[in-house]
């Protein structure tokens, strides 16, 4: 149902999304027969479901798409993958969306991003994730309501002793993050 | 003498000279090939003038040789050997090059394409030099018929044949014939009963004095070739004489061994251990089924043999081996349905109210399980929702990548029979609404009219976790409304799926039997899609009804009355050509050393031990050519694919390499 | 026999009953796990959703660090299991970026060649190394009487297909009814548990875990069985939480599958980590299990 | 010659029931590949004869392609499990004349894989590509009696294999 269209002459946003997603060229072979979006856990809550963002790609309506809060309701799950009649890899494209989204600052009404990036700053500092810090630093920094609302749960945990105060931290932290610099470097080149 | 060789290079259009210069390629190849006495390019060489241009040639340049560049010579071959042979000239001093197939339609630089094109008709034009004229043999058509499958294509087929005054074998391999029509209660789009129109040419083709009925039975073996092949059918023993059964029925009626019956009834009946599948079967001879059969498994019983009135019953029938002799085959073996269980996700097998559409059609079946009661799996509550869901195993690269064209039509049809029998709502998701034949758009809208409802998306799951208490204790029929773009739960009472049309399973390895060839879904592959859409790549051999594509009955009789048409053509005209390819082996040089004598898939080769060398017996030899080239000696020769021939070939076809070759490094 | 073991994060604080019931199961069986040494956190799905890249390259640190001697690396969370076989793939499928991942692990002197190690979840390990025989030979304390309900969860069915189905995986199943356990057949046993989204939009979470808690419940189950540390998570930390946000009252212990083979093979539930879940498994172990031990 | 110009001159012998006709169907979906290979028509795979592969590379060709019906499919029975024993025979008689072996591929294409057959020829022509061109022998004439001598040669390795079944 999709073909290659390109209403503003510019670049196509399809192209870009085929490039940036392993096997991403499939996209072009969806039905639109919406197994994805019956499948998604979350598909009752997303604005678009997968198909109709396909759609939109198609159509070329870059922002609408990265501002959606489609790939933020995804919870990877998978389902739709597998479900999918044209085998697209409905899951990585999300991802790939989600990037781009983060990229272009495009990410809108969602927390998610910032989660990301809490959790991966921590785990460039320790090289070990640390729930403690990741849920209070989080929370504190995005969303501190919610934190007064998570209380008494840390505090079972922590008394079940399921919650440290101190981070691990990996021995060869230098040789991690050199190894993550770089690809940072790679990636910026391409 | 030198030969006087013709070259004839077609634009096709532009099909060929959209790609190809065809102009300087004719050009070149008369200044450059020797011998070539005309180039021509002409825009349709298939064309009646382009025909009569080479036999205007051949007449007045006494053209002795001829190379026709156009397209495949599975295509048009044949044509112009014919023309050749109208102006008198052996037609296996023709040779045909393939620029369209092979260049044109493959390549998009017309500079390469033009090289490639050079090439292959210096390839041509090199090797017609040496080919030899040869004489078809001609073979006199055996005006018997086999037909495989006895489902409705193959009866239209096997009745066609026989009205015509022509000998038919029928071979089913099923008790009965009358193939998955037997199983409908009704048909699309008219809503014919379906036994009424069925049913007559079952009993026709079982009384029919031309139709020799071979059910039970399968194709164990074919040999032979157009016109004359030889037969070899298994007939399984059915445990039952017959000449000796009236077809009473006290056998089956007094067995005491019931068992589900997994075939006729999908599932949903029963039946016993000896058996015809269904009450209008024919032949109504039964059989017994020896691995439920209580006699057969713990030695015990015997009831049936002791109330047959005509002491039928015999438990120590063999499997018998026929062999029939026949001029022409008949394909017709159709399909079969999708495995449901392949998509767990919709509940088949684990969910007791998801149905398959068989199951469904037996439900409906005035003559089924239930007297055409549309109940649940408890055989007894009726449903007040139905969901029919479209493409189960269809479109979907995972499985069947085709549309099985006939499931939308069926899901309406399905959806009339509930909507006319029960007071249930009914559903149908679908992802495209496939109506496209005579009247089945009209039944589409008879349908919206009398309250289906339609959804479009494909159905995500069927699953009785309930989420809320509207939804407990039902299937709930989870999808995307692609219309509204929005998630939906529907609760149901009852579950049809619309499981794909598929290939036989065993399509493949009969297909090899005959020397044809399934496309990659498991289809046969037809001579063209369109132009000749029931004859086949092997002469004699035809296909007709499902086992070609899926496809609807109207369809399916089409094409049986079509493959019918092509037989008789066949049998009228008496004679048909066989290609006079063949091996042979100079005895005089023959070592002796019998390499050659195993390799022969068909032992073609005899060795006389009298001389000491080794013989191909021509009538047995079909010219694979394996022989020749094991042959240490050399001694064997492919007739028209000989080495000098193919050596030719070889040389024309690398002539630019071999001129840079010639060429020293230095200029 | 010797594997390679990533634990992952969670197994050292969060999942412990997890990591010693693991250890004590290995034990009984016989086999070792050989933690890679100084591992990293194979950065969740957070990572891939900011850069593919250095996503890939953190996970590929752990492949490069595994004993070069062995070629099996067993990880218990189903999150870290994608990540790791996920990398190892893309860098198997895709050589430019297998390449792009070694420049940037040649930064800290690494090298992995795609396809090197395979990487398996601790289940699947389980189910086929050992089988059902060797397992039943160790049963000491059968789970007659106890309705558990496998959950399976998304990351190891689905993306990365094995032999076992993407919608209705059987080998937990198949493994419980060895240790005489009556399994529950529940429709939602590899559905989603909600992931991180307890973390991004706690409504849609606390229905997800809702969906799965509600099945089990329907279908009698006395625990749900779990294979990951964020499934155990989700369902067992919040479902207090779930219960306050839906007003429904669910008891439902989730527990690691490793923590009840341990059961059956007849350890002390106190060296297989039991107490630590926030919904206590206690009363139901002791109400279904009563001293029924056999040798 | 660089290598960005270099177009390799290949020599197809397809079977005429599977894979001349799986070219065919490549045609008729128009499916692309590169044009350097030229297709010659043999009933059968079991009809390739070693020596028409020597023949074509002594004669300038660059590649040299072989293409039948799958294994258990030959319209033959199974004359094409002969071509294959033939076509690892050849290999290594390439070898043990210094030419590449990567310059003769065997595919087994169905009449309805064109796109399998074109992938096949593409690959082959890449491959071929990445190896330059053969020039063997650059002057052709003199090596007429070369032909011969090796003709005998493969003609001996393929007794003692036929012989073998
Ligand atoms: C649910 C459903 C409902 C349908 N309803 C309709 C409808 O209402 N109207 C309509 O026009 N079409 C309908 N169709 C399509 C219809 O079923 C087919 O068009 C029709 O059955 C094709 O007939 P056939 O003879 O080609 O194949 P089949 O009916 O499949 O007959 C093939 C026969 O060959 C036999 N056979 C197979 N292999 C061998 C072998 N190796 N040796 C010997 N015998 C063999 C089989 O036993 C069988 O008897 C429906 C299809 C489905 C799935
Ligand atoms: C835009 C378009 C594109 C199509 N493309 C394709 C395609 O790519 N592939 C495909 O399979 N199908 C295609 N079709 C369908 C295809 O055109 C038909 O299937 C096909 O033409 C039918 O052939 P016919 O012989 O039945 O009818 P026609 O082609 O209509 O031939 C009927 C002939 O009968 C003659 N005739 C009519 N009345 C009389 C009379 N009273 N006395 C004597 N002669 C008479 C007419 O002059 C005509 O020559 C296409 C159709 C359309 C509309
Ligand atoms: S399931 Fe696949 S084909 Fe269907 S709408 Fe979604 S992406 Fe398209
Ligand atoms: S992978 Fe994401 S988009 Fe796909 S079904 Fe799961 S949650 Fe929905
Ligand atoms: S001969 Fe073949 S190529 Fe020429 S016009 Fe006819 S169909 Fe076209
Ligand atoms: S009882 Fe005898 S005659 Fe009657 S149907 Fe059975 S076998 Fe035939
Ligand atoms: S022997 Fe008995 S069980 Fe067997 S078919 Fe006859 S009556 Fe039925
Ligand atoms: S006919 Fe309809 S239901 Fe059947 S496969 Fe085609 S679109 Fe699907
Ligand atoms: S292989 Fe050749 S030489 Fe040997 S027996 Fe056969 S024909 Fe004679
Ligand atoms: S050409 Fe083939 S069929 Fe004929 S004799 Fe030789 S091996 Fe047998």
């Amino acid at each position: 149902m999709i073909s290659k269209s390109n209403e503003s002459g510019t670049s196509s946003f399809l192209e870009e999304v085929i490039e940036d997603t392993p096997g991403g060229e499939r996209i072009v072979h969806c039905l639109q027969c919406g197994s994805c979006g019956g499948s998604c856990p979350n598909g009752a809550d997303m604005q678009y479901t997968p198909r109709t963002l396909f759609a939109m790609i198609n159509a070329n309506q870059r922002e609408a798409v990265l501002s959606a809060n489609t790939m933020w309701m995804c919870v990877s799950c998978y389902l739709c993958t597998t479900r999918c009649p044209q085998n697209i890899p409905i899951t990585d494209i999300m991802y790939a969306l989600k990037r781009k989204a983060i990229a272009e600052k495009l990410a809108k009404g969602t927390d998610a991003p910032a989660l990301a990036k809490t959790f991966t700053d921590l785990l460039d500092k320790y090289g070990r994730s640390f729930e403690l810090g990741l849920a209070s630093r989080y929370y504190l920094l995005n969303r501190p309501v919610a934190m007064l609302k998570m209380g008494p749960m840390g505090l079972s945990m922590f008394t079940r002793g399921r919650m440290s105060l101190l981070p691990t931290k990996i021995k060869n932290l230098e040789q991690l993050r050199a190894i993550i610099h770089k690809a940072r470097e790679l990636g910026d080149a391409s | 003498m030198a030969e006087r060789i013709g070259i004839y290079v077609c634009h096709c259009g532009s099909n060929i000279a959209g790609t190809v210069d065809v102009e300087e390629v004719a050009r070149w190849a008369g200044k450059n090939i020797d011998d070539v006495i005309v180039a021509k390019d002409y825009k349709f060489m298939c064309s009646s003038l382009g025909q009569a241009m080479i036999e205007e040639d051949i007449k007045k340049e006494g053209l002795t040789r001829v190379v026709v560049a156009a397209c495949s010579p599975h295509l048009h071959e044949k044509t112009f050997r014919r023309a050749c042979e109208n102006a008198g000239l052996n037609p296996y001093l023709f040779q045909m090059t393939n620029l369209r197939e092979h260049v044109s339609w493959v390549c998009n630089d017309k500079v390469k394409g033009t090289a490639k094109a050079k090439a292959m008709v210096a390839a041509s034009a090199e090797r017609v030099k040496y080919q030899q004229p040869l004489t078809p043999m001609y073979v006199d058509v055996n005006p018997a018929t086999l037909v495989v499958g006895g489902g409705i294509a193959g009866l239209q087929a096997a009745l066609e044949l026989a009205d015509a005054g022509y000998k038919v074998y029928l071979v089913e391999r099923e008790p009965s014939v009358g193939g998955h029509m037997a199983q409908f209660d009704k048909t699309f789009p008219t809503l014919d009963c379906s036994a009424c129109i069925l049913t007559p040419k079952m009993s026709e083709a079982g009384q029919h004095e031309n139709i020799t009925l071979l059910t039970y039975s399968e194709l164990e073996e074919v040999s032979g070739s157009v016109g004359n092949f030889k037969v070899k059918i298994r007939k399984k023993a059915r445990y039952v004489d017959y000449d000796k059964c009236t077809g009473c029925g006290i056998c089956s009626e007094k067995c005491p061994r019931k068992i589900v019956d997994e075939g006729f009834e999908a599932g949903l009946g029963t039946r016993k251990a000896i058996y015809t599948p269904f009450p209008q079967a024919v032949p109504r001879v039964p059989v017994i089924d020896t691995e439920n059969c209580t006699y057969f498994t713990r030695g015990k019983c015997q009831v049936c043999s002791k109330v047959c009135p005509t002491e039928a019953i015999d438990y120590e029938q063999k499997d018998e081996m026929v062999e029939i002799e026949v001029g022409n085959i008949i394909l017709a073996t159709g399909w079969k349905l999708f495995d449901c269980k392949k998509i767990p996700q919709y509940g088949y097998g684990r969910l007791a109210n998801v149905f398959t559409n068989m199951e469904f059609e037996r439900l409906c079946n005035a003559a089924g399980p239930t007297n055409g009661k549309i109940v649940m799996r408890d055989g007894k509550t009726e449903p007040k929702s139905i969901a029919i869901i479209h493409c189960v195993g269809s479109r979907d690269v995972n499985f069947n990548e085709g549309c099985s064209a006939v499931c939308c039509m069926a899901a309406l049809k399905l959806g009339h029979l509930i909507l006319e029998k029960t007071k249930a709502e009914v559903y149908s998701f679908y992802i495209d609404m496939r109506t496209n034949q005579k009247m089945y758009e009209e039944f589409y809208q008879r349908l919206l009219h009398e309250g289906m409802h339609f959804v479009r998306g494909k159905v995500a799951e069927v699953t009785d976790a309930a989420r809320n208490p509207n939804e407990q204790g039902k299937l709930i029929v989870q999808c995307e409304d692609t219309l509204l773009g929005k998630q939906r739960r529907i609760p149901v009472d009852m579950v049809v799926l619309m499981g794909a049309i598929e290939p036989q399973a065993d399509a493949k390895e009969l297909g090899l039997k005959c020397g044809i060839s399934c496309s990659m879904a498991g289809w046969y592959t037809e001579r063209h899609p369109k132009l000749d859409p029931v004859a086949t790549m092997t002469d004699g051999v035809f296909v007709a009804g499902t086992c070609q594509g899926a496809k609807d009955i109207p369809a399916s009789v089409a094409q049986g009355a079509a493959a019918a048409a092509r037989v008789q053509g066949m049998i009228t005209k008496g004679k048909v050509m066989i290609e006079p390819i063949v091996a042979t082996i100079n005895e005089e040089a023959c070592s002796g050393c019998r390499i050659c004598n195993n390799l022969c898939p068909y032992n073609a080769i005899e060795y006389l031990e009298d001389k000491g060398v080794s013989r191909v017996i021509t009538a047995l030899c079909k010219g694979c050519g394996t022989c020749v080239a094991a042959c240490p000696a050399g001694v064997i020769s492919a007739s028209h694919f000989n080495n000098q021939q193919v050596f030719a070939e070889i040389e024309g076809a690398l002539w630019d390499a071999i001129a840079e070759c010639r060429e020293p490094e230095t200029v | 026999m010797k594997y390679a073991y990533y634990p992952g994060c969670s197994m050292e604080c969060n999942a412990a009953a997890y990591e010693v019931s693991t250890q004590a199961v290995a034990r009984v069986l016989g086999f070792e796990l050989a933690e890679i040494d100084d591992w990293n956190c194979c950065g969740a799905t957070e990572y891939f959703s900011q850069d593919e890249l250095t996503a890939c390259a953190v996970v590929a640190r752990n492949l490069a660090l595994v004993d070069s001697r062995t070629d099996q690396l067993v990880a218990p969370c189903a999150a870290c299991y994608l990540n790791l076989a996920k990398t190892d793939k893309l860098m198997t499928d895709d050589p430019e970026m297998g390449r792009k991942i070694n420049q940037a692990l040649a930064a800290g002197s690494l090298h992995y060649e795609g396809g090197r190690v395979k990487v398996r979840h601790l289940l699947d390990v389980i189910y086929h190394d050992f089988g059902e025989e060797k397992i039943r030979e160790k049963v000491v304390r059968p789970l007659d009487g106890l309705r558990v309900a496998p959950y399976y969860g998304c990351q190891v069915v689905r993306p990365i297909k094995g032999d076992d189905s993407t919608e209705y995986p059987m080998q937990m199943d198949e493994m419980f009814t060895w240790l005489g356990a009556e399994v529950v057949d529940y429709p939602v046993k590899a559905h989603c548990c909600g992931g991180h989204m307890t973390q991004i939009s706690e409504p849609q979470a606390f229905e997800l875990i809702r969906r799965l808690l509600q099945s089990a419940v329907d279908y009698e189950a006395d625990m749900i069985l779990c294979m990951c540390p964020m499934c155990q998570l989700n369902l067992d930390a919040y479902q207090s939480r779930v219960n306050g946000f839906f007003n429904t009252n669910f008891s439902m212990p989730i527990i690691y599958f490793t923590q009840m083979l341990g059961i059956a093979f007849g350890l002390d539930p106190k060296e297989l980590g039991f107490g630590k879940e926030l919904v206590a498994a206690e009363p139901v172990l002791k109400a279904k299990l009563t001293a029924k031990t056999t040798t | 010659m660089s290598d960005d110009t270099f177009e390799p001159k290949i020599v197809g012998f397809m079977c005429n029931w599977c894979s001349y006709r799986a070219a065919d169907l490549a045609g008729s979906a128009r499916i692309k590949y590169p044009p350097n290979v030229r297709i010659i028509r043999l009933m059968c795979s079991g009809r390739i004869d070693p020596a028409f592969v020597l023949k074509a590379l002594s004669l300038g060709a660059d590649g040299v392609m072989l293409a039948g019906c799958h294994p258990g499919e030959c319209h033959y029975v199974d004359q094409n499990y002969k071509a294959m024993r033939r076509y690892y025979m050849l290999k290594h008689t390439l070898k043990s004349l210094g030419i590449e072996p990567e310059r003769v591929q065997l595919v087994w294409a169905s009449a309805a894989e064109g796109q399998h057959l074109a992938e096949a020829i593409e690959k082959l022509v890449a491959d071929v590509k990445k190896l330059g061109p053969l020039r063997w022998p650059s002057n052709w004439k003199d090596n007429e009696d070369r032909l011969e001598a090796l003709e005998s040669i493969v003609k001996e390795h393929e007794e003692a294999l036929e012989v073998e079944s």
